[in-house]
């Protein structure tokens, strides 16, 4: 005991501070027990518990208490260190202190809200208590590091999230580089003839913002292209794009198309993908009349030059701009940007996986996005609802969640399908009036307008099934099923099994991650959820913001959303470059690693480990030095120094090993 | 006040005595009601049933009456202030079933206009005649006297416009004015089961004894209702209830008898004995 | 209850039926149904109905028509409303269940011995003849067309009724019966007219 | 005596993904064994072998590391190198006769919540069944029995030898 003083005496006074986080924490866990105990502890000048430590009057409370005690240390105990220790350095910092003088414990997410035994968690909430006040005795004062942030901007998709935020970070005066790998901008939403719930024309509400985008002084424009690599950190990121060859010149070319009419081909023979395959394109083609950039461009897959070099060129010959480059072959191009948003979009479910439902096998099965296709004006039929053997439909039958709600292939709901469906359900009646049927499991209609969307579609007669189909078949039972697709389903409001022969059968396919997204948020060092899509830093409080500062994500590409909440999260991952971007600088977090240069043998074993090449030999001292510009403190450097002379600052080995010490101290 | 009065036919009839309270209690308020020239069955539920156009004609035949003198229709019987409310709604509401019974009636010589005002007895005693004119006219309040106050369906459903369609109070006003207390409970408005005893009654008795037992165990010395059917059938089956569920022995007056109490009516000017279970003991306590 | 049919055919359904319904006072919202249930949770009667309330809209709304009219749920209704006035979509389900007697009885398919079609079809006589109705002679003659026997257990509330003043057996009759015959008939006639259009 | 033995393990997670996973096994309110107490570090690369060592000396009855999944380091490849260096310890840890399932490698991701909660109990549970390591009793038995040699050899050598040891 007497020995514990004499400690004491010498030892930075610290001060403890435990969260009841209202009953979160204290529901579990005894937080004065917890308070009287590190009381106890050597070097704990003062210790409370309070209701709401990140509340202003808990912050004020250790603000006061660091003059009024002259601490020299803090240690909170409340929530993770990701939500509140930035709140809690400030406070520090308020009080006078040194706001690295400091240490948080995770009592909620690591222990009340994870245990249910109130003795086990009250200890454990101690141990860590101990630990931290152990190890924030050897923290040191630091300063955090100031860089100034590049102001051009990368975005990344031209999806409407795309352009939207493209279009506002340029409205805002800043230099964009919107990157789409399409051979036009527009997305999903390009594809559509109207959208829900007010029924407006998606072309005419977005084809303004695909020329604004174009013609937008500080935006450049780069279709056709794809980014290959991401290196540096948030303000400063060095970006690689790989521009495909289209095999014309995109500033020679004027759109005219002549060159389409031109071609050896003289009818359109190849599937045509922007219409999903329903319609016809030649070699030489342009995806819909407004793409943008407004530029034709050729499939090596079926242009006969690119295959053979032994064509009449007839297309190149008409075009008096003299835009055709057969030679034209990918190009890399560097840029620098301070912020990415990230905007790639969603992949649609690949209908052909639930097999019972026999897409790909019945020529009357199609997909929504076909059908999208199928009833706009500028589509492969003119906007007219007909079979793929001209028929009319005299009954359609649309399913609800395929590829959604199904733990056999995704489990999510996938947002927008009823809506969609509905909106299918409409247009279909209105260009052939034939009978609809919607089968659905719950109908979700959660949006401004969509509920009262969902009430004119009953009224409008449209029958609505509640079940969900077990397969389509060719199979029939009455005459009037003959010739027909059957579809089976228990109809639950009604109680019994009912099969109903239709014409038509629409899959309303879920949304899924885009094939490649793993290997986009590696190149941009996101992380992914379990499903696939990226993840957001906080689901509720940093939507758009990723684990990786200066990158940001809007639209699908995060979750499945429909146009409204896409825009307003591109408006909102734009705010957020903005922000960003208008401080003009940003300050890190200074846990880099620096050579204690006395103790450094020279041995070069850590010089290879470094993945930022941080490290060099200084050859006239035989020494490593570390440049802490591009040290980002992943602290491998420090683990592998074989003499123990690279400290990285706020995990330090004495911090660390105390912080052992006194979590295993009883 | 003058008003005109719709009886229908369970006031001649079962519901004699809501009859000879109402017009009793009116009478001493100086509520001038006189009867409907040659009023015919207003239809009630079963009518609609059978024949929609002629369920609304039989009604407009009512109302083209009504309309020829003045004052406000008062119709004590809840299937009556509801069909004849439905009938006007209805009437005003679809222009094709409105030409072809005002036609049929005008060629028996009856002109439908749609301007009489049906009401009903809880309406005009409460907002016309008011609780505090009321209350001046309570001679013998029924201090320490528990009622369930009882409205049963149509009364306020679905055309309540003057009280709550779940929770309506005008009748526990009157209680309170007549000096007495009512319980407070949920099923003011739960169907008795009325239509039905008569016809499926192992679904009538039981809607009809969910409402007398829990009246009973809220502490409820009667139920007090504005509605015949529901009078009838909650006081006329106890006998079948106590047969197949228990005895509960429960008086169900009308809320005219209460509030003529109230003012000092003799009981057999107000029907009281008229109650298949007699609600004399329970008045003689008080 | 005899083994349902599992699997029910489109050639089951009258495709026109749910559009009857909705062109008929009060059938108008019919298809609003979103088949929350609420009618069925407030309805006092639903549990002995063979199709809940919400059931029979839907059944309604898909067009099966012989399930819809053969069923005791709408016999069941006790014109309480309290459906109608809980209802989020504001449909009329007591005026459809009325609309669905009116049909059953003029198609005819309602359950036979049930007496309360009898009831309700004798009750309009009663009307016809006298204009008005004599609850006591109503029940009666109710209970002799279709189960003599329940009459007898009857009687001990006859007797009540007689005790208190409150049986009459004398039909109340109006003075002018032409007056509103006259009314009957323009409406059959104005009807007759329609079906020959 | 007849208490259950609860094993206490010390756990160094990854801050991007590992410690981020826990978090989120605490905002999903999962439920698991409390015997597990977590080390923040920046990376799994940061976690020297030492500090391994140092917690079993210390009395820890088990150790757990977490990081992100191969190809998924926020530092590019952090984790392989712990990897490399964690292969190695499991070799020097078996040597010390400190059983297999006492020190645990798992890869678990941000959004793996339900894997922490799946991970801390099986380690628990299997921590729990080997029994308490005692490692800091053990080294002073160790130490007990260096001394006794100490002394003994103090005693037979000559003396100015002893003091050069020393």
């Amino acid at each position: 005991m007497s020995d514990n003083k004499n400690k004491q005496a010498d030892l930075p006074r610290v001060g403890f501070y435990i969260c009841h986080c209202g009953s979160n924490i204290a529901g579990t866990i005894d937080v004065v027990e917890v308070s009287k105990y590190v009381s106890g502890l050597p070097g704990v000048a003062v210790s409370r518990e309070y209701k709401y430590m990140c509340s202003d009057p808990g912050q004020e409370m250790i603000a006061q208490d660091i003059k009024d005690h002259k601490l020299e240390r803090l240690v909170v105990a409340a929530c993770s260190p990701n939500l509140h220790e930035e709140t809690f350095r400030k406070a520090a910092a308020k009080g006078g202190l040194n706001p690295f003088f400091f240490q948080m414990v995770n009592i909620r997410e690591h222990a009340s809200w994870v245990h249910t035994d109130k003795g086990a968690a009250t200890q454990k909430a101690m141990d860590l208590a101990r630990a931290a006040v152990a190890r924030v005795r050897h923290h040191q004062s630091l300063e955090k590091k100031r860089v100034p942030v590049d102001p051009n901007v990368l975005v990344v998709g031209g999806g409407i999230a795309g352009i939207h935020a493209a279009l506002t970070l340029a409205n805002a005066g800043k230099k964009v580089t919107l990157v789409e790998r399409e051979a036009t901008i527009g997305g999903h939403m390009a594809l559509f003839d109207k959208t829900f719930p007010t029924l407006d024309c998606a072309a005419c509400i977005l084809t303004p913002k695909m020329s604004a985008v174009k013609s937008h002084p500080n935006i450049k424009l780069w279709t056709y292209s794809e980014v290959e690599k991401v290196e540096g950190y948030v303000g400063n990121y060095k970006v690689k794009v790989k521009r495909k060859p289209r095999y014309v010149n995109e500033d020679l070319c004027v759109g005219c198309m002549e060159c389409i009419d031109a071609c050896v081909f003289k009818e359109a023979k190849f599937p045509d993908k922007f219409n999903q395959g329903l319609g016809k394109r030649k070699p030489v083609y342009i995806d819909f009349p407004q793409a943008t950039p407004k530029v034709v461009l050729l499939d090596p897959q079926t242009c006969i030059q690119l295959k053979t070099g032994k064509c009449k060129k007839s297309c190149a010959e008409v075009c008096d701009r003299k835009a055709f480059d057969f030679e034209q072959k990918e190009k890399f191009e560097e840029i620098q940007v301070g912020a990415i948003v990230l905007a790639t979009g969603f992949k649609a479910y690949d209908a052909k996986r639930d097999h019972q439902y026999g897409y790909g096998r019945y020529p009357g099965v199609y997909t929504a996005l076909e059908i999208e296709r199928l009833v706009n004006a500028s589509g492969p039929t003119s906007g007219e609802v007909v079979l793929r053997d001209g028929k009319k439909p005299k009954a359609v039958g649309i399913v609800h969640c395929v590829g959604s709600r199904d733990a056999k292939s995704n489990k999510w709901c996938s947002r927008v399908c009823c809506m969609y469906s509905l909106k299918l359900a409409h247009l279909i009646k209105e260009h052939s009036d034939a009978e609809v049927y919607n089968f659905y499991i719950d109908m979700r209609t959660p949006g401004k307008g969509y509920e009262e969307f969902y009430d004119k579609l009953l009224s409008e007669g449209v029958h609505f099934i509640r079940g969900r189909v077990s397969d389509v078949t060719d199979w029939a039972v009455t005459p009037e099923e003959e010739g027909r697709l059957v579809m089976r389903v228990e109809d639950t409001l009604a109680g019994f099994v009912r099969r109903i022969p239709v014409d038509m059968v629409v899959l309303s396919t879920g949304l899924e991650p885009q094939h490649d997204a793993q290997e986009v948020r590696r190149r941009f060092n996101i992380g992914c959820g379990s499903e696939g899509f990226f993840q957001e830093r906080h689901p509720k409080l940093a939507p758009v913001n990723t684990f990786t500062d200066g990158i940001y994500i809007a639209g699908a590409c995060q979750a499945p959303r429909d146009i409204p909440d896409t825009v307003a999260q591109a408006g909102a991952a734009a705010a957020e470059a903005l922000a960003l971007i208008d401080a003009g600088f940003v300050e890190l977090e200074p846990n880099t690693s620096h050579v204690i240069e006395d103790e450094c043998s020279g041995c070069k074993s850590c010089i290879p480990l470094c993945p930022y090449s941080a490290i060099s030999f200084e050859e006239n001292k035989k020494k490593a030095i570390i440049n802490e510009v591009l040290c980002k403190g992943c602290g491998v450097c420090a683990a592998a120094c074989p003499s123990g002379s690279i400290r990285q600052n706020l995990f330090e080995d004495d911090e660390i090993f105390s912080e052992i010490e006194g979590v295993l101290a009883k | 006040m003058k008003y005109q009065y719709f009886p229908g036919c369970s006031l001649k009839g079962m519901g004699k005595a809501y009859e000879e309270s109402f017009l009793a209690v009116s009478r001493a308020l100086g509520v001038e009601v006189k009867e409907l020239e040659d009023w015919n069955c207003c239809g009630a539920t079963a009518y609609m049933s059978v024949d929609e156009t002629k369920s609304y004609a039989l009604a407009g035949r009512n109302l083209a009456i009504a309309e020829r003198n003045a004052g406000d229709v008062i119709a004590p019987c809840s299937a009556c202030y509801l069909v004849l409310n439905k009938t006007m709604n209805g009437l005003k509401e679809h222009t094709e079933l409105n030409r072809k019974v005002t036609g049929a009636l005008k060629s028996a010589g009856l002109d439908y206009k749609g301007t009489a005002k049906v009401r009903h007895p809880l309406d005009v005693l409460v907002n016309d005649v008011g609780l505090e004119k009321i209350k001046k006219h309570v001679k013998a309040p029924l201090s320490g006297m528990k009622f369930a106050a009882y409205y049963g369906c149509q009364v306020v459903r679905p055309y309540a416009t003057f009280d709550d369609q779940d929770e309506p109070v005008t009748m526990d006003k009157l209680i309170a004015a007549a000096g007495a207390e009512c319980v407070t409970w949920p099923l003011k408005t739960r169907c008795c089961g009325g239509s039905l005893t008569g016809t499926v009654p192992e679904a009538g008795l039981r809607l009809a004894y969910i409402i007398l037992k829990e009246a009973k165990k809220r502490g409820a010395q009667a139920i007090v209702t504005p509605c015949p059917l529901c009078q009838f059938n909650l006081d006329g089956y106890q006998d079948q209830i106590a047969a197949k569920y228990e005895r509960i022995d429960m008086p169900v007056l009308y809320f005219t008898q209460v509030l003529g109490l109230a003012m000092g009516l003799s009981a057999s000017e107000l029907g009281i004995k008229r109650g298949i279970i007699s609600a004399e003991a329970v008045l003689a306590g008080r | 209850m005899p083994l349902e049919q599992k699997v029910k055919y489109e050639s089951d359904c009258d495709k026109e039926f749910a559009t009857w319904v909705t062109s008929q006072t009060g059938g108008e919202n019919l298809r609003h149904c979103i088949q929350c249930g609420i009618c069925s949770a407030t309805c006092p009667l639903s549990l002995y109905m063979d199709y809940t309330p919400r059931r029979l809209i839907n059944l309604a709304r898909e067009g099966f028509k012989k399930e819809v009219l053969s069923s005791f749920t709408i016999w069941l209704c006790a014109s309480c409303y309290a459906c109608r006035s809980e209802c989020p979509k504001e449909i009329k389900v007591t005026d459809i269940m009325y609309m669905l007697k009116r049909k059953a009885i003029e198609e005819g398919v309602f359950p036979r011995r049930f007496p309360i079609p009898v009831l309700a079809r004798e009750f309009s006589r009663m009307i016809f003849m006298f204009g008005r109705i004599n609850e006591t002679l109503l029940v009666t003659d109710l209970f002799l067309r279709t189960n003599w026997f329940k009459f007898l257990t009857m009687t001990g509330l006859g007797f009540n009724l007689m005790r208190t003043g409150r049986l009459s057996l004398m039909p109340d009759s109006i003075k002018r019966r032409g007056e509103l015959r006259k009314v009957l008939d323009a409406i059959d006639a104005e009807e007759k007219k329609e079906e020959v259009k | 005596m007849t208490e259950k033995f609860e094993p206490r393990i010390v756990a160094f997670f990854c801050n991007w993904c590992t410690y981020t996973a826990a978090d989120l096994a605490g905002v999903s309110r999962l439920k698991y064994a409390p015997n597990v107490s977590v080390i923040r570090v920046m990376c799994s690369g940061r976690v020297d072998p030492q500090f391994v060592l140092d917690a079993f000396a210390r009395g820890a009855d088990g150790v757990l590391l977490g990081g992100c999944h191969p190809g998924d380091c926020h530092y590019a490849e952090g984790n392989y190198k712990t990897l490399r260096r964690m292969r190695m310890l499991e070799r020097m840890l078996k040597a010390m006769g400190i059983h297999d399932g006492r020190f645990r490698l798992e890869w678990i991701s941000g959004a793996e919540g339900e894997k922490v909660r799946t991970v801390i109990n099986e380690m628990t549970e299997k921590v729990r069944a080997l029994g308490p390591l005692d490692l800091p009793g053990k080294t002073l038995e160790w130490d007990k029995e260096l001394k006794e040699l100490e002394a003994h050899v103090n005693q037979s050598a000559p003396k100015e030898e002893a003091v050069h040891a020393r």
